[in-house]
């Protein structure tokens, strides 16, 4: 789960990562009545998951209520759009946040390297910066270290890491917390990636979080049931959400730009359907494993999921059964040809591996004949489209 | 031989009792794995299938039954802490079919089990043919052979050993090291283990699009395995990036993961790489009858 | 430092273990309008750090306000005293709670085993009782395991203690949580010892820690501010107020029941010191160390500390110099003399080490002549003390 | 020879710019230590001392300066970040000084730094008379020879060392191995480098009440060291239960840690114990002319 800049922030403050003084807000009003009471000068930043906010037109200033409120007005609803994502995202809250005079800005970020089986902390003295540019340019510049999850976080680790990347001397006092902090997070709450970008050292000598990026880890959620709403809340992809629906995995069904249906039992042969129609000259419409065991109803869902989508042509359903019934699938196969009320396509269906002779039985007897081997399946399905 | 897993492993079962351990443990069963006992808390004292003793803890099975191997079957929020009593108790191999374990559980458990193999998590297994299957693999595709297998796919797996036993090759050991972001067992360790292995004549390696594991495989293969054939194949060539399909490994970010960055690391390691499974056997045995790479 | 069962159970919460619904007051009013508002059955405990509460009579039921308020009254400010406790301790509050109607008593604690450098664990199917009782009289009832720091907590270790002390299983599901529980606490706030005795299953299957025993290590407390009230208001022994008071350790300063006068640098010395005094017929009068490297000042004040018992009828200052310097110990004596506002006693002086001739000359100037030997110095003021 | 500290050690401080540090750095040098650099973060780049290199982190430091030794000056606070440090960056050998690092602290560091002998915290040191002195002790009642002393006690130790020196028996190695309740080196640990030690004709071991290290000890010697003539000391014997006297380590509770408990455990081993240190000398030399125990 990706987090949003204020939630991010929520949990450097649990941690003890100090971050800017600001307002969580959903309106204009909301916004308006902060600044009136708070007179100063205020950032209103949108809460977007997307990068390039700031070059977008996401970020605004404003000095007085009635600017504060325009410019909010103006933010809230706004589909932002960026490179890293053409398609843009609605703006449904700000944050306003204390300007913060500069002095210098870092970058530090926690992250697993599946190599080392560590997670690897990053920092450099370019911060504001994005850091694959900076390891693009300038490799140098970008200090890495690994930390034992047994021997746990110690600060050292922070202090090496802050003179390899020769960070400003103002860091180096509060570096380490900052460091510890992500740490914390980072194990605690279970995240694929912790970012602080910028990390500022401001003109009057403090560290502070100017930014957060927080992905958590989805199977770890339950360890935080205080999280809940923020899951609740959270901008979810079409294609998860169709999947959960059904009763599928998170990521076991995401469209393509093909016009063949994918249904296969386990990632590696979705993945392995999917290489066998491009291989015969064709294109998958989405990727869709069934997961292992699974029945008859999902089978079916699963079949009306994918023929829900307009582009689909022709559908190859590829089954190698092992905790994988064969009988299973064909009776959810029938099911779904069954209903009256769904579009049907042309179908191919491959089933081998446990109770086969059960499932092409019930094939037969619905006057359908399995082919034999991945590659015919795929090569029918190709054609099946084209015609 | 075979690596890891022979006629001569005690395993236990973790979770026994539940659904999807007793279904499996009945499978493995059937395929004459010596399974020595299992473990539920709280069932110590019981058994299942005709004389499997159940336990309370690890520590139970191993003082009674001399347990040298576990298959855990416990849901992802209790997995880690079987990994790590398995580790405790003096197991020295674990395979973890457990999908959906926090990544940080498996960090802190890989930093603090040395001495344990880990197979997985969320991983089909291994089999030795013949020997004994610990995992959920369909016992009847697997045929006694010399060809080595490694993937991180479970289906893929199986459309891969189906057409190296109707092409007549068998298999020493096929070893399935998960999909997870975090693995116990790599590329590279089974590599190293087929590499001393003198009843595996060949290796077949079925990575996939993501990671960098399979680069890693190259590497060694190139520096280390200079004699023994290696065939690889890599799902999901077709792939959009930036897609999250499935396994939690196969997305492709940066350099590493991309398909090309896989062939490309292969090609430089002399290791073939098939287009399709159904070509895998040809590929084989061309190499097992020709000279070394 | 020792906490009282109330700041025990406030720490319990944070880590999520159970405790009984209560209230802690400081007065009977407090305690009779808590009643009033919550009628039912309470206990009153006082909250006191001695062992053996209940049996001095330290905890009392009460089902109405007027009932509360009588004992409460009686309570507080009421001087218990028990075996363990033969001065007493003064009841300053009182913790009330809900009556749990009790189906079974456990008990489970942590501490440091020094000889494995590790975390043990220790539980007992027989709670309520003093544990040291039942490792005399039933070994074989206690089970123990320890906890390898780097791979931290992990829950089957609470499994394998619950059946290798056959808790019932009314306890099985929660204590692992319990267990963990204690051993973040542990680790977090740096205890000598967590314990709870009794840990309760009650008729209605809840597990609950009845009393709470924290001892938190002293060096680690400044990770958690948060304590410091606590802290404050903490009784303190006699002696290491008077050692603090001075700039000394707070274990560097121990009233003993001899009349010889002890100050030595090093704890180890003070110790041989006093060994040395008994050797020679004996008896010292107190343990004070002053330390590594102290200054006349501090030299000076642990002089007139000695001194200000009584029971002083001769003192030996015996110091062998590492890091101390042999002038600065001379010259605090010289200054502890010359002051006309404290008592004086016969002094034996041993001076060798650091700085030795330097010292010498001081108190050679000031009429001293230090003994050779500690020996020595200990026969001489042992014949002093008896003149 | 001598144990753990000889000519050839490489030696590091850490906090050499701190008060305490520079200071016993400058005592360190007057006895010919080979003191190869110093940490201080921050002060990298600099020097003190006429030469002895500053770094800004103990891995800088082994990798300029070859480092095997260090000796640690810095506050509780941060004493096992440094001691973390120094495994982490190689160090094969520790001193800590520092006194009062929270007791966790030590837990954690004891439990991940497998490979790094600690010596304290809360200790004065080790010396190989003649060779290097990495502590607080003062070099000069030090005296190259063949006795080695193992000792719980600072000042303690100096005392017994003054007395043997004056009787003309001189030190391979003097450890001291500090008072704390979590401690790297035990009096084991020590007992056991001795033993192998062909320059140690006879061990000195000063106890303390409190702990059962010495009750180990005896039985160490007892099961390991029949060869090797050991004398013990123990300090407090006078002590009042239960009273805590300045020493975490000295508090005597439950039935170890009584100097009876102590007596007769070395007495079961065979170990003489002397009732004051000025008979420590003449012990010695009976035994060491005496037949084996």
């Amino acid at each position: 789960m990706k987090l949003m800049e204020y939630q991010g922030k929520e949990l450097f403050r649990r941690v003890g990562i100090p971050t800017p003084r600001g307002h969580f807000a959903k309106s204009a009003d909301d916004v308006a009545a902060f600044v009136a009471a708070n007179p100063g000068s205020w950032v209103l930043k949108s809460q977007v998951l997307m990068g390039g906010r700031g070059k977008a037109g996401g970020i605004k200033f404003a000095d007085d209520p009635n600017q504060a409120r325009a410019i909010a007005s103006e933010l809230l609803g706004k589909v932002l759009k960026s490179v890293q994502n053409p398609e843009g995202e609605r703006v449904g809250s700000l944050l306003v946040e204390e300007k913060v005079a500069i002095e210098s800005e870092a970058y530090v970020s926690i992250t697993i390297d599946r190599a080392a089986k560590k997670p690897v902390v990053i920092v450099t003295a370019q911060g504001g910066m994005d850091v694959e540019e900076v390891a693009a340019h300038d490799p140098d510049a970008i200090a890495k270290l690994w930390i034992d999850a047994a021997a746990g976080f110690w600060p050292f680790v922070a202090r090496r890491l802050a003179f390899a990347a020769k960070l400003p001397l103002g860091f180096h006092k509060t570096f380490p917390g900052v460091v510890g902090g992500l740490y914390s997070l980072f194990m605690d709450y279970g995240a694929n990636l912790v970012e602080i970008n910028p990390l500022v050292l401001s003109k009057d000598g403090a560290v502070i979080a100017s930014d957060a990026k927080v992905d958590l880890d989805d199977n770890a959620l339950y360890k935080h049931p205080e999280l809940k709403d923020w899951k609740a809340e959270a901008p979810v992809d079409e294609d998860q959400a169709a999947a959960v629906a059904i009763g599928l995995g998170l990521s076991n069904y995401a469209k393509l730009d093909g016009n063949i249906g994918v249904i296969a039992n386990g990632a590696g042969l979705g993945m392995g359907t999917m290489d066998a129609i491009r291989n015969a000259g064709g294109s998958a419409a989405n990727f869709l494993d069934i997961g292992g065991g699974a029945q008859a109803d999902l089978v079916k869902k699963s079949y009306n999921l994918v023929v829900s989508d307009p582009k689909v042509k022709s559908m190859f359903i590829n089954i190698f059964g092992g905790i994988t019934r064969g009988d299973q699938v064909a009776r959810g196969i029938v099911e779904a040809l069954a209903g009256g009320d769904i579009r049907k396509v042309p179908l191919v269906v491959r089933l081998t591996g446990t109770n086969e002779k059960e499932g092409r039985a019930i094939l037969a007897a619905a006057g359908m004949n399995p082919v034999e081997t991945m590659d015919e399946g795929a090569k029918t399905a190709v054609e099946l489209a084209r015609a | 031989m075979a690596i890891w897993l022979d006629k001569n492993s005690k395993i236990i079962v973790q979770g026994i009792t539940g659904r999807e351990g007793l279904f499996h443990t009945q499978r493995m069963l059937a395929y004459r794995t010596p399974i020595v006992g299992g473990v539920t808390p709280g069932k110590g004292g019981s058994s299942v299938e005709g004389g499997i003793p159940v336990f309370n803890t690890v520590h139970d099975a191993v003082a009674k039954t001399g347990a040298t191997h576990t298959i855990i079957f416990v849901p992802p929020a209790f997995a880690a802490d079987a990994l790590y009593e398995a580790h405790d108790a003096g197991i020295g191999f674990a395979a973890c079919i457990t999908e959906g374990i926090p990544v940080h559980d498996m960090l802190r458990v890989v930093a603090t089990t040395a001495g344990m193999r880990i197979l997985g998590p969320n991983c089909p297994g291994i089999v030795s043919p013949g020997k004994a299957l610990v995992g959920i693999m369909p016992g009847h595709i697997f045929k006694e052979g010399r060809v080595g297998m490694i993937s991180r796919s479970g289906t893929l797996t199986y459309e891969i050993v189906d057409n190296l036993t109707k092409a007549g090759l068998g298999q020493s050991t096929c070893v399935g090291i998960g999909g997870d972001p975090i693995i116990g067992t790599t590329f590279v360790d089974a590599l190293r283990a087929f590499a001393n292995d003198p009843e595996t004549d060949a290796i077949v390696l079925c990575g996939e699009i993501g990671g960098s594991d399979e680069e890693d495989a190259a590497a060694f293969i190139h520096d280390h395995l200079p004699d023994k054939p290696v065939v690889a194949f890599i799902g999901g060539r077709s792939a959009p990036r930036g897609k999250r399909l499935g396994h939690a490994g196969a997305i492709i970010s940066g350099n590493f993961g991309t398909p090309e960055s896989k062939l490309a690391a292969f090609a430089a390691a002399g290791v073939p790489v098939a287009d399709r499974p159904s070509q895998i056997p040809d590929v084989v045995k061309s190499r097992l009858s020709g000279a070394k790479r």
